[in-house]
């Protein structure tokens, strides 16, 4: 990926970082990768806020799925620091992260293909079995398609329906933080506005959200604050209103397609 | 303790007949399951068919060497030819049982009372290689080697033959697998759907493979029978394909000397384990062990061994750490 | 092919056997074991070691031979599946044995025989029963005092037909030893003018033999006939279990089978009257008792008479020659077999032989006289009858002795 | 039989000498040579209503030197003219066709056990267990170390045995194939690692427990009961329950229970059930412990209804993987149903086939049944694209 | 780069092809490279595609939308032999194509991508590229023993993958294995490597979900300048913007069939497209005035829908 060419846009270590006092979450200078030799994290920082939403967004290849991984315990932290208000959960399993409170949609292979719909929800709520029911209602009324098709096996679903199964199935709890992992990529646009509304109605009740977008004008619009990832590293960070105007992130990462 | 037994025999297994044996086996499925992804599980029935495609062949219906060779070759083509139209379509792990059941079937035929007269029941068929050494022009009768370490001059000259297959299947193996040709195989063992929406006809592919694969392989079954004498339904069993399978991990999926040095390795554990032991055990220094009792803890340290060779390289010798690493799911 | 006499036999097609390293005695006897310590015979495998056991200890006792005591190295011949018994051959070789007692199967035999042979090392079989090995061509150096199978299927279907069973049912393992005996049973029973009603060959590894029995039920034969090793206690149950016990239908075994150790755990009475045929002309008790001293934990014989005589006639043949060499051992063989003094133990005949006596050897497993294939010509076969404890007792009801080759 | 007369010729029709059989039936010729004879039974010296059994009055025996030879003329009632000669006692096609469905019903279970186990542990961690066979095994030697080793009767000894054999699959995945997986060993590798284990345990359960076959101490070689058509073992009948039992049991706990679906959910995506909060290192746990205390019952089921020995699991090996891929792979119905048709085949099929050649008709019907449904019979096809 | 007339004039072409066609389901085409009739493919109970009548137009850039699960992947499916329809026929080029294996159906010029992504994981992502070519001498087994006889050819097809990586932005992956991936970047390599074939027909599904806009943006170019080779593309895509940006006429499925047919702009404002698809805000507000009378205007008619569900 080619490089943000004005460097300088770079703000140092400590801009990312500014008001991360009382996050909830935080990274330091994670440095993370699949193979051995190969970071593809190379000191990411990130924190959110108790009640923030922010996006992250980047070119194809940044690591910003790698980032959420990494975070999620999914990927073997190499070195730098991953706290949880204040709790060092670096490189801890996901399933205690689950019962911390922490959610997670990935991007790929988001769904349990042999698993009917419904076992796919329940084991959203795996941890709370107790609150299925109730839960259920909810995301039902979200995605109607989803309920009249509780009995079908996820592996015969569409792209898009996959992809509803999947955000459903992070809903089923109610996490303290969430991690999204582009959740609107194959829906169509009616349910992506739906996404963005749920995702903003979500985090107006007290979630705190940290999603990866591609669509990544309507994320920057929603979102309290962004970051932008390339080569594994913070490239640009600001309000997502900031971001979304500012030329060189235009020029770089949004495209000017959406504007025509 | 009698060292220079214990070493040379290593030696000559690391060479030997055995090596030659199981390594064209081995390099057959690693033509199927490590570039083509085919797990075929039968493998055993190749080298069974050209075997007693060979045997049968001489000693039954009385002809010349050459055509029992040509049968051998021609019954392990067609063997792919009907085992592979109703199982190439099946995914890998569908396969893998069928064909171990198809070599089962083939075992327990060419094993039956009821076939006896043809392939000679369990004690199988004997004496159709004679012309076989009849044609060495290289060595006269001798032996030949340094000190303890050495061969006949019938065993030099199968040996001889042996490498000269070994060696020419990996040359084949090595073009092959640099070919667009070789591409589309490890295209299919990665994704058929995708390979199939490229225009390649995956079943075409997958044919020549378990063709070509079980050709090499039957070129071991030839070696068995003629350093043998003989050929015995049993030694075709599940067995066999297990440990060639064991073999191409050892060395390394995909590699063109892989199974090669695999089998070396194989075998090497095998006879330096067991007559290490045995010497142990007979010199006393195993006090608890009885004699009889060395062939199933010999067994038991050899599977020990192939766990821990494994465990601590998971890509076997010369596989590539980072080829695992992706996960093929 | 085969013979006492080397050089002549050896077929021209061969032309390597001319080359067999003639082994001058290194002056110890040294005999290499290839017997079943794994795979599906493995069972096998510990009375015959303990065969041979008996034999060297009784051996070395007597003062051991051409003066020194005789040295053994035991191998493992597995199974047919995998290849270790050419691995062992190798190291036998490698370590100059002068004569190999094995293999049990015959199938692993003939993938070695040329091996052993080509390199002028007798190679001498407790167990092998099948016909290939009188025609082989072994260079003269394959010996056997496996238990003669023509004789005692003769002999079993003579008993069968005299026991008035016109309906005969046989039940044979399927290998060499099985359909061999079984073939014989069938046509001593079929030519006495009984009928044999159904013959089925099992798959010895089979996961479980009751179809195998149902088609024997479907028959309501008369006489049942099983014939095999140690997976007969597996057949006997589901006989019992389809309600064709023992005091409706006359049972047979053979040798495989006839064992006081494997049934004892079923319900008394279970093989009451069961015949069962041994070869050997004395009550193998005594035997039994002394070998128990070599391994205490022996559940089985099978095979060991043979193989305690197989290691006393290479002893013996190798005093006669007065070399340890195997091609030497090989010519004597025969001699010490038959024709002359009886005598029934080594200490015995080594005393008559250096006594300059010809002797004739009678072993544990029969009178072993061999004919010019090496194999055993005349035999003796026990009959005995179970009791009610399931187990059989000492005294034979009679012993046929006989020629095997007819 | 009094008073038969019998004539005894050489092969070439040389009279040799006549006897009459005396009151027991028999009669006795002394014949100088060796060779092949021919004995014929004067069928009018029969009494009126007796004939020889299938109708042929002359044998033709070899006589051996220094052997006697023995001839029989089984007799039978003359059947009344027009009358049909007496049933044999024998069982009709339809009584064998009934036994032998019974008897595929009953190895089918004790397939279907090990089945069960081996697919719990390929569908939840996707290794094909080459040393499943040896868990079986394993089983069978732990109950028989107890039932006969220590006095215990069998049903508790089973029962020790199941509870140890799952505490060794529990050891086994957390020393073990645990650990592998968290060092990221591919399935292949593990596959080919389960033939070395496969190898290690196959050799030592020969050496602790010795080569030969043995019985439990209770309930061998029991005698059958009739039931209709079938005659069976009453313990026949009690294995056919505690199976089905157990297959059921276990068959419903994974589709109903919650551990049961998480289950299901480790197999289909480990990464992504972990994300769902679930434990994936325990549920795989459970899942061994399941599996090889499954396995150990199908080995005590063997065992009780055949015997024990060390290679009783690797000789049955090939079957349950038949059955476990005719059903479907992963599914724990599929494996059920799958080894009941293996098994019923492998019986049936010696109806037409020779026993010897049981096996090929259970593994040709995989091969055609697959032929149809490459995806078992129970199985789902993949969605593409 | 493209040369901005050039595309402008096969846009013009195109345009004027459709430029007075009716606006209805199924309308014929002056010029149809691919013409369908009455496919059907039902699952158990639920029919994912009937599809009456439809041709595409040659050499014209055409969408296929819908809602998800309209079937639109399993219509792919169908048409490129991946899966058997249940009923129908359709034409490629004039030649029957229903019954044909998915291989013939590829080499014969019409290749599709998938949804989800294929990836060849352990050949890198050059040798993912290389496999695309068509006609490769080397790929015959016994001229593969002989490489001087598919040397030359190899090194134009690595020099054509090259340009194309280029142009997807993936040079720098070359010789990473295409497993190593990250989800964009298989999309990516999934439409190049389609390319590679050169077909007739090349039918993207979802081919920019998950690519950053500023790379599709890029890329678009690129399919423009495939239409100007003459090449039809047909495309699955959920993304309005680069649906309105590209495409010359589209298709709109619901529910396994297709309910209407147009040009972009019209399609948009189509009511039952609307409705069925785009929802009401499709058109993204850019301000955050706007977005919050949105949000609450989405909530209400959400609340509605609710309502009714819980009193029927
Ligand atoms: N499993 C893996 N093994 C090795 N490398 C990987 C793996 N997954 C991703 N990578 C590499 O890590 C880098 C970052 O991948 P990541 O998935 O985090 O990107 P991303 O920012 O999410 O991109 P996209 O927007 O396309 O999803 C990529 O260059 C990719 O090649
Ligand atoms: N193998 C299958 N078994 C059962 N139902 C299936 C199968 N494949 C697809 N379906 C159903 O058919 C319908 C159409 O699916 P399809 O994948 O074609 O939708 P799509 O239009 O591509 O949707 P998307 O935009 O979400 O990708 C869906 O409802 C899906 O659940
Ligand atoms: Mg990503
Ligand atoms: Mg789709």
């Amino acid at each position: 990926m080619t490089v943000p060419e004005s460097q300088a846009a770079i703000t140092d270590r400590s801009a990312h970082l500014e008001g991360a006092e009382d996050a909830v979450l935080r990274c330091d200078e994670l440095i993370a990768g699949y193979l051995p030799g190969v970071n593809i994290l190379n000191g990411s920082d990130l924190y959110v806020k108790e009640g923030e939403l922010i996006g992250i967004i980047g070119p194809n290849g940044a690591g910003k799925s790698t980032l959420l991984k990494a975070i999620f315990g999914l990927v073997n932290i190499r070195s730098g620091t991953v706290l949880l208000k204040g709790e060092n959960i670096t490189n801890m399993k996901a399933h205690s992260l689950v019962s911390r409170g922490v959610g997670y949609v990935p991007q790929t292979n988001n769904v349990f293909p042999s698993l009917t719909i419904e076992e796919n929800l329940e084991m959203g709520a795996f941890q709370v079995p107790g609150k299925f029911k109730e839960r259920f209602e909810f995301v039902a009324e979200l995605f109607p398609a989803l309920k009249e098709r509780r009995k079908q096996r996820a592996g015969s679903l569409s792209g898009g329906e996959r992809q509803m199964v999947a955000m459903a199935r992070a809903l089923m709890t109610e996490p303290s933080v969430l991690l999204l992992d582009e959740p609107s990529a194959g829906l169509s646009p009616k349910l992506q506005d739906l996404v963005f509304i749920q995702a903003q109605q979500i985090n107006k009740a007290g979630v705190t959200i940290i999603m990866v977008e591609q669509n990544a004008r309507r994320c920057l619009q929603i979102c309290h604050r962004g970051y932008v990832l390339d080569q594994g590293r913070n490239a640009y960070t600001g309000t997502g209103q900031q971001l979304a105007n500012d030329p060189k992130v235009i020029e770089l990462y949004l495209g000017t397609l959406a504007k025509a | 303790m009698d060292w220079l037994t214990i070493l040379s025999t290593t030696v000559h297994a690391a060479i030997g007949w055995e090596t030659v044996v199981y390594g064209l086996a081995a390099i057959g499925v690693n033509i199927h399951f490590g570039y083509t992804g085919l797990l075929n599980f039968g493998q055993a029935a190749f080298m069974a068919v050209a075997g007693y495609g060979l045997a049968v062949t001489v000693v039954v219906f009385n002809l010349p060497f050459v055509v029992g060779v040509l049968v051998g070759l021609a019954a392990a083509a067609l063997l792919a030819l009907l085992m592979g139209i109703p199982t190439l379509q099946l995914r890998a792990d569908y396969l893998a049982i069928v064909t171990i059941a198809a070599a089962e079937i083939i075992r327990l035929v060419f094993r039956s009372v009821y076939f006896k007269d043809i392939f000679g029941g369990s004690d199988g068929r004997r004496g159709f290689n004679g012309d076989f050494y009849a044609m060495n022009f290289l060595y006269d009768p001798g032996r030949y080697g340094i000190g303890p370490f050495g061969f006949d001059e019938r065993t030099m000259w199968l040996l001889t033959v042996g490498w000269a297959v070994v060696l020419l299947c990996c040359l084949v193996v090595f073009l092959l697998m640099r070919s667009p040709w070789g591409r589309v195989l490890k295209a299919i063992r990665e994704d058929e759907d995708a390979v199939r929406a490229l225009g390649k006809n995956v079943f075409a592919y997958k044919m020549q493979s378990l063709m070509l694969g079980g050709i090499i392989g039957c070129f071991g079954g030839f070696f068995y029978g003629l350093y043998n004498g003989s050929v015995q339904p049993d030694v075709f069993g599940t067995e066999m394909t297990f440990f060639a399978y064991t073999i191409v991990i050892l060395g390394g999926a995909a590699r063109v000397f892989g199974p090669v040095v695999g089998a070396m390795i194989f075998w090497v554990l095998f006879v330096f384990v067991g007559n290490l032991l045995a010497e142990l055990v007979a010199n006393g220094y195993i006090p608890f062990m009885t004699n009889i009792q060395v062939g199933p803890v010999r067994y038991a340290l050899v599977g020990l061994g192939f766990i821990l060779l494994l465990v601590a390289r998971p890509q076997g010798i010369f596989g590539d750490k980072r080829e695992i690493a992706i996960d093929a799911r | 092919g085969g013979g006492s006499n080397t050089a002549t036999q050896t077929s021209p097609s061969a032309p390597a056997s001319s080359a067999a390293p003639a082994t001058k005695g290194d002056g110890t006897l040294t005999l290499g074991t290839l017997l079943p310590q794994t795979g599906s015979l493995a069972f096998l495998g510990p009375p015959e070691f303990a065969g041979v056991d008996l034999a060297l200890k009784e051996i070395n006792e007597a003062g051991g031979v051409l003066g020194k005591p005789v040295a053994k190295i035991d191998t493992d011949s597995g199974d047919t599946t995998t290849n270790i018994a050419s691995q062992s051959v190798d190291k036998l070789l490698a370590q100059k044995a002068d004569a190999i007692i094995g293999a049990a199967s015959s199938s692993v035999s003939e993938s070695v025989i040329d091996k052993i042979t080509g390199a002028g090392v007798v190679h001498f079989s407790p167990a092998n029963t099948s016909d290939v090995f009188t025609t082989i061509n072994d260079r003269g150096l394959y010996f056997r005092t496996s238990p003669p199978d023509k004789l005692q299927g003769r002999v079993l279907g003579d008993l069968i037909v005299a026991d008035g069973n016109d309906t005969v049912a046989i039940l044979a393992m399927q290998d060499s030893y099985g359909t061999g005996l079984a073939d014989q049973v069938q046509k001593t029973v079929t030519d006495g003018g009984a009928e044999v009603v159904e013959r089925v060959d099992y798959d010895p590894k089979a996961a479980d033999f009751s179809a195998d029995v149902a088609k024997v039920k479907a028959k309501n034969p008369k006489g049942i006939v099983l014939i095999g090793f140690e997976e007969t206690s597996k057949v006997v149950q589901e006989l019992v279990k389809q309600g064709l016990p023992a005091d409706k239908h006359k049972w047979y075994m053979v040798d495989g089978n006839t064992s006081n150790t494997n049934y004892v755990k079923m319900p008394k009475g279970t093989l009451t009257g069961v015949k069962g045929t041994i070869p050997g002309a004395a009550a193998p008790e005594d035997f039994q008792k002394k070998l128990l001293e070599v391994n205490k934990d022996l559940e089985d014989f099978s095979y060991a008479p043979e193989s305690y005589d197989a290691a006393n006639l290479i002893a013996l043949a190798a005093e006669a020659a007065k070399s340890d060499a195997g091609t030497d051992i090989a010519t004597k063989l025969g001699e010490v077999s038959k024709g002359g003094e009886k005598c029934k133990s080594f200490k015995e005949c080594v005393d008559l032989l250096k006594a300059g006596k010809d002797i004739d050897y009678d072993g544990v497993s029969g009178p072993v006289e061999f004919n010019d294939a090496g194999d055993p010509a005349v035999a003796t076969i026990g009959i005995y009858q179970y009791g009610d404890d399931n187990k059989y007792p000492i005294k034979a009801l009679e012993y046929r002795t006989g020629n095997i080759a007819g | 039989m009094n008073g038969a007369k019998i004539a005894v010729t050489t092969e070439g029709g040389q009279p040799v000498k006549e006897a009459t059989t005396n009151a027991q039936g028999i009669w006795d010729v002394q014949v100088e040579q060796p060779g092949k004879y021919k004995v014929t039974l004067d069928v009018g010296s029969l009494p009126q209503n007796a004939e020889v059994r299938g109708g042929n009055n002359v044998r033709t025996p070899t006589v051996y030197e220094g052997n006697c030879s023995t001839v029989l003329f089984a007799l039978q009632p003359k059947a009344a003219p027009g009358q049909a000669p007496q049933s044999d006692g024998g069982t009709t096609f339809w009584q064998q066709a009934a036994q032998l469905t019974f008897e595929g019903v009953n190895l089918g279970l004790i397939i279907a056990l090990g089945a069960l186990g081996l697919s719990l542990i390929y569908g939840t961690t996707g290794l094909t267990n080459f040393a499943h066979g040896e868990l079986i095994t394993l089983g069978a030697v732990i109950a028989y170390a107890f039932n006969v080793g220590f006095g215990i009767q069998l049903i508790p000894a089973a029962i020790i045995a199941v509870i140890v054999a799952g505490a060794l699959g529990y050891g086994q995945d957390r020393l073990f194939w645990g650990q592998l997986r968290k060092r990221g060993t591919g399935t292949i590798a593990m596959m080919i690692i389960s033939i070395g284990v496969a190898i290690l345990l196959r050799n030592l359960l020969q050496f602790f427990f010795g080569p030969q076959t043995e019985n439990f101490n209770d309930y061998v070689t029991q005698p059958g009961i009739t039931v209709g058509p079938i005659t069976a073992a009453p313990k026949n009948f009690w294995a056919i329950g505690i199976e089905l039992t157990v297959l059921v049991i276990v068959g419903i706990a994974l589709m109903k229970t919650r551990t049961g679906k998480a289950a299901r959910a480790v197999a289909d995506n480990p990464a992504l059930a972990a994300s769902s909060g679930i434990n994936v290192d325990r549920v795989i746990r459970i899942i061994w412990t399941a599996g090889a205390a499954i396995a150990a019952l199908a080995g005590v089921m063997l065992g009780l209804s055949q015997s024990l020995k060390f290679t009783m699991g690797q000789d049955i090996l090939l079957l349950i993987f038949a059955g476990v891929t005719l059903g479907g792979l992963g599914t724990a119905f599929g494996a059920l149903v799958g080894s009941l048709v293996v098994g019923v085949f492998i019986q049936v099929s010696t109806l037409w086939v020779p026993p010897e050649l049981k096996s090929v008709g259970a593994l040709a019907v995989l091969i055609i049944v697959l032929l149809f449904r490459p995806q078992g019979i129970l199985g789902r096809r993949e969605r593409i694209g | 780069m493209r040369d901005d007339t050039m595309t402008a004039s096969a846009k013009a072409a195109a345009l004027a092809a459709f430029k007075d066609m009716a606006r209805e389901p199924g309308v014929p085409k002056p010029d149809p490279i691919l013409v369908v009739d009455k496919v059907v493919r039902r699952f158990g109970g639920l029919t994912a595609v009937d599809v009456d009548h439809v041709e595409v137009q040659r050499g014209s850039i055409t969408a296929l939308i819908g809602p998800n699960g309209a079937g639109k992947t399993t219509f792919f499916n169908q048409l490129t032999g991946f899966d058997t329809a249940d009923a129908g026929a359709w034409t490629f080029n004039g030649r029957a194509m229903n019954g044909v294996p998915a291989h013939r159906v590829a080499r014969s010029g019409m290749v599709r991508t998938f949804q989800l992504t294929k990836a060849l994981s352990r050949l890198t992502v050059m040798e993912n590229m290389r496999l695309g070519a068509q006609h490769q001498v080397g790929e015959s087994f016994w001229h593969a023993l002989l490489p001087p006889l598919w040397r030359k050819q190899e090194d134009e097809i690595t020099e054509r993958a090259e340009e194309l990586l280029a142009r997807f932005k993936l040079d720098a992956k070359r010789d990473d294995f295409a497993g190593s991936l990250s989800g964009g970047q298989r999309k990516l390599l999934e439409m190049a490597r389609a390319l590679m074939v050169r077909p007739e027909l090349v039918m993207l599904d979802e081919p920019m979900a998950g690519v950053n806009p500023a790379l599709t943006q890029s890329l678009l170019g690129h399919v423009k300048d495939l239409r100007q080779q003459g090449m039809t593309v047909l495309f699955v895509e959920h993304d309005m913007d680069m649906v309105r940006d590209i495409s010359d006429w589209v298709i709109v499925m619901a529910q396994g069939m297709v309910i209407a047919e147009g040009p972009p702009s019209t399609i948009m404002s189509d009511e039952r497209v609307i409705d069925a698809y785009l929802g009401a805000h499709h058109d993204a507000p850019l301000s955050e005035s706007e977005l919050e009378a949105q949000l609450h205007e989405a909530e209400a008619a959400l609340e509605a829908e609710i309502e009714e569900e819980t009193q029927k």
